[in-house]
């Protein structure tokens, strides 16, 4: 909410002499390290934190992740176009678990689902 | 060099920050953690607690507020510096009290100007333009039925104005705390900022959190009201609805709704001019501008203008814990009415049975309440797809919503 | 309850609805009907057809509108609620008439402030940045001559400005109707809106609907002026244009239409920049800004305005019959001039003729124009490529429709 | 037919012209010769420039300018045409002052209007949060003592106030020449306009032209003041920074900042808000919007409304000169207390010391000047990395600069 | 237009009573059913109307569409890659009548001639 | 800056008589044709100097491109792929020099880089 600030009482008067305007400038320069240093000191406290949350988290090796056995008879050049294909279509960070020949003959319907279900997150 | 420095520090915000601002930033956090890590709302929550923790920061250049004579509070104003020049041909007839003002200096904080956006009422029915161009309300016209289910699930707005009204909430503050129960967003900012826009935070904050939380609320309601039997009803699949026929809706509705009910002519007519140029396939360029440019922009300015209006002394009262109790209550009502009228339509007419899951999804939050449906069908019958059927009660709510607004506005609005 | 009832009746729109209304309504239908099934410049017609229903209906909260004394009916009209605040230093010189307003409230509907855009003469240029950035004046720069074309194509706006003050049409009113044979809908509502807004429905439906049937008005003037030797001259191939000849073209065509008119500096400057971030090559990020999101996004707000202008009694007055019979001599005159001026340079230099089919390019609606001059001149010889060449009088024509524009705004706009 | 003519010629532009628009017709072309050959900053130097050129052009209805008493200039005037109406219930206490002005017409030129953008400081902080949006503060977060960089490199700031002042500026003054040593486009834009905004057009091109300027004014100074040794300094990898710690750096960074200096709230609120939702990753479509939309768009109307602030008369003046010359101070001293500072790092902690060529980084222009210091770094070691370690404390100097903004707005603002 | 509504005589007062609400609540519902009731009755009309037509448009079935004779010679993936790319650049409903070898060399004019008839529709 | 336009002593009335209607009417078209006319002259000026520029530098062939020399071993198909893949990846006017096999790891490093590099121009 707006302060309605008080009157700043030793304002600068509109042509300083050399003495105020030096001691204007590190009084600038004070609070700008001051603001830079109060952030430094909170970052190194999370730094703390964070920094052995992650020492913790090697510690503790993630669940081993085991390469998907490709299907039997899939040619390597067919799972790399497919990866590809999958790379290109979801744009985002994503890992291959498995690569299975389509059974269900329902796949299309899904995807429309799929897409009433995402379709619109804007209320 | 000591007196500079203890002048600047008279300018500084510490003095000015009081314990209930504290607890403000913690609600802001604790929104802020409700849309990141549970996934609620996040495209409004986020930027609804971000305002909010603006709102309780001693800024300076950003909000304006007021207190005025009566208590109430009045942000986002702002003034206009000018001259006075005398009007050009003064004895004319009719030109009595003309004045031309030369606008010399606007003066205000960066969201006295954008708020006015909510104040104006013109964020709502934009966002309603881009909702429209986003909804496909084909499965409501092949099933026109379920207008009935969508009408139905207003009625917990009614219920909760009756809950406000004998808590001691005014009409005009009964009126904007029911519309929670239509989980509609920009619906209940419209109305609240017109009725009560002291409670616009609160509103807001319980709709949109409401509205994330139907898969938690509704499931419980749905079950309990419907026998296994009615939960396995399978519904014949809808026919292809032709792109006339959706065309002709947006028009019939407009006309409807604006005659029926012409306060809400702003938020109807945004809504099928949205759906118009979705469905007529003649202006690809339009409607890609209004589902992305247009919504995306607005929802920024919009969320973060409702949390600059959460400030502590106003936020922090028992009015918002009422609203709160309140808005589950309207969801409550609302999602029961739904699936009881369904039931009540298979009693009227039983050869084409509606399996009353899907009454459910009359609580718009579209397609959440859709998918809510869908996902509990299948719970019991897994080859059973109710979604396209229950989104045609989730895009009527939409309009049953926007409907009871304009009765709320008539009524209570001039 | 019953009196409730009756009181809610009293206050929707049902008795407010006129005949006329209706036959607005069917008017809007028939103007949607031209832009999805016909083609006719959809981007524009559809919201233009919109804001037409929606002007012809008994809404509240979305325009304001007021009769003056003098019949004219102004709208988008919105109050502004303050106090009034003594000046800081009240004594001092020149601070006789300052006035402070302290902005309390602001009350409009949506397009009491959405078609400020109109009223505030901003939409046009804004809407022009955009087709500078679509434009490639390539091939003027290539052939200059066409120039000549493109101010022969005027020709149509000073005849129809003298039909139209024949027919009681005051001279404001003629250069409203005269400019749409210029085929440029944001000139034309510029000018309009200045000069006569009373007639800037008609003016703009009359405009938008020509420039579609461009294909079907010119092709029979064309031949009727043109032998079948010259309707095959084949014109050698244009030179290749470096950018920094385009970049000088833009600086130096907005410094000598600023100097000459003025007036249609806002047109002429924001058409020439967007036309040299396209051409600059180094501000590919503003360029797709200007070419999709601001064009987009206005041209729903410019579209929707101008149809909420069109009230049944006005717009259904025998000025707007007089108006569409008006725009047609318009747009027949503009491309008779522009293919007379065409065949005038083949006399005056005959060693590099022009094929006259190009001169009807003139009239602007770039590039539909241009391709109508191209697919006519096939007709003759399959493998005479006139296009590029049709695109030089047909961009040409946009700068002169801007220029006539400023001539009536300098004459008749203060 | 000659008098027609002749009365025509009268409100042509050409008796307007003085030699003095043609020096800066001469300027506008430079600049974007500057911006289209060079490279300097096109996306805003050419929006500038080509407002300069309409700066100095005898337009009609693009902007308003009036010379005050006291000879300053001021621009983007507009009028409002209205009825004072009588208060509604105008003996209640409070209502003394309360008017009602029923606004008829509001009149102003194109750009009246799309520079109050500037002049209600909006376009600063809302450019803010699309750079926020583009900005990864990890490699900051995961070395925080590259913040004393970041403030270090404001030393130039203030140093240039001292140089202003002497060489006559008034302290206002002086505070807009010192921030361009910020070499942050938008913080200095939002001070100076609130400072001395009749120095607008100088400090914006100087700041932009030096920011390109970084990769020739930087390497000198970084040479001069390092020994060989030092700039071979290979410095640990940086850790992995967690999405949650970059969420809480935002909001601790806007609390510290905005209880420090309330006065750059504006600006704080809107970075932090940008970054926030760009690292919260569930709002993926407002952060497209604010990476794109909303800076594109913002940033061609920033540029051509300080463009039409540079007429003539009041940028060539000796002041411009001054100021481009201090400019370059600003931007020597930034850099050289930079790089000075990081060299009084490795005195106090010897044991993981700092390369002293990413103290130069602290002046923003990211990630140019990042990129100056990596590439610096390698003609020494072609295998030394300093791109990411040089992101610290050239992110810490956009906060370093909005920070020094708030100091002296809220000691000379006021 | 707007509407100069008449003042709602029986309008709530500010803390209306028991009875009162429930009226008004009753009132409300009516309307909300009243409302969209009348837009049922209005697709119920027009539903039936558009469910004739689509009967008779499959009584009469559409013109049998010719399986497009493959070019003798040219590989099945080749021609699954050309649909591919064809599907890729028409980002919209088609089908592939044929594919033919090129043979006017004026195939990339015609496509600089196709980009500036669609340039701009906007005017 | 707005031009206080002096009174246009001639201004048209508002029912101008035939005779100014007509007079009114030419010098329009005057004003238009001289606007247009000085704009020809002037690109005329300016096309002299760029046709002789444009014939300069025909005279001079530009340096001649030599064919990169495709890697002795690399099947066609392989290199009409890569060369496929670098025009969707570069989305501008662009020619390849050469194709070389990748040596050094860090290609993914520098790839990073260079996003950092481009991430943002507007300040
Ligand atoms: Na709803
Ligand atoms: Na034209
Ligand atoms: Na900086």
């Amino acid at each position: 909410m707006l302060l309605s600030s008080p009157f700043f009482a030793a304002a600068l008067p509109t042509h300083p002499g050399i003495g105020e305007t030096i001691v204007f400038q590190i009084n600038g320069l004070l609070v700008v390290f001051l603001a830079l240093a109060t952030i430094w000191g909170v970052l190194e406290l999370t730094g703390i934190y964070f920094r052995r949350a992650a020492a913790r988290a090697k510690a503790t090796p993630p669940p081993a992740v085991v390469a998907p056995a490709p299907l039997p008879g899939l040619p390597p050049q067919v799972v790399a176009a497919i990866s590809g294909a999958v790379c290109v279509v979801i744009d985002a960070r994503h890992r291959i678990l498995a690569i299975a020949p389509v059974t269900a003959d329902l796949d299309w319907a899904h995807e429309g689902r799929r897409q009433i279900f995402a379709s619109h997150q804007v209320r | 060099m000591l007196q500079g420095l203890v002048d600047f520090f008279s300018t500084t915000g510490f003095a000015l920050v009081t314990w209930k601002m504290l607890v403000m930033w913690a609600v802001a956090v604790v929104l802020l953690w409700l849309a990141i890590a549970k996934g609620f709302e996040p495209l409004l929550l986020v930027p609804i607690a971000f305002g909010a923790l603006v709102a309780n920061l001693p800024t300076r250049g950003v909000i304006t507020t007021e207190v005025k004579p009566n208590g109430a509070i009045d942000s986002a104003i702002f003034r206009i510096e000018g001259r006075v020049l005398p009007a050009e041909h003064p004895g004319a007839p009719g030109e009595a009290n003309l004045q031309v003002l030369k606008v010399e200096k606007v003066e205000g904080g960066l969201y006295d100007f954008i708020s006015q956006g909510i104040k104006l009422e013109l964020f709502p029915p934009l966002i309603f333009l881009g909702v429209g161009a986003l909804t496909d309300f084909g499965p409501l016209i092949a099933m026109p039925r379920t207008l009935m289910l969508g009408a139905a699930a207003q009625v917990g707005l009614f219920i909760t104005f009756m809950g406000a009204s004998l808590l001691g909430f005014s009409a005009k503050q009964a009126a904007s705390i029911g519309i929670i129960g239509g989980a509609d967003g920009p619906t209940a900012i419209f109305l609240t900022n017109k009725l009560a826009p002291e409670l616009l935070g609160a509103v807001a904050v319980a709709a949109y959190s409401y509205m994330s939380l139907v898969p938690l609320i509704q499931p419980p309601i749905m079950r309990l009201l419907t026998t296994d039997k009615e939960r396995r009803i399978r519904m014949q699949s809808l026919r292809k609805v032709s792109k006339l026929e959706k065309l002709i809706f947006a028009v019939v509705v407009m006309i409807i709704c604006i005659l029926l009910v012409p306060d809400a002519a702003a938020l109807i007519s945004m809504l099928m001019l949205g759906n118009f140029i979705r469905e007529c396939g003649v202006t690809e360029r339009l409607v890609k501008s209004a589902q992305n440019e247009i919504i995306n922009v607005l929802t920024i300015f919009l969320g973060t203008s409702v949390g600059i209006t959460m400030r502590a002394d106003s936020f922090l009262a028992a009015e918002t814990l009422k609203i709160i109790v309140l808005g589950v209550i309207a969801f409550g009502f609302s999602t029961a009415s739904g699936v009881l009228v369904a039931k009540l339509m298979n009693v009227l007419s039983p050869n084409n049975p509606v399996n009353p899951l899907i009454g459910s999804a009359g609580v718009s939050a579209v397609p959440m309440a859709a998918r809510v449906s869908h996902v509990e069908g299948q719970k019991y019958d897994p080859n059973n797809y109710l979604l396209m059927h229950a989104m045609g009660p989730n895009v009527a709510g939409v309009i049953g919503t926007a409907v009871a607004a304009g009765y709320f506005l008539s009524t209570l609005g001039h």
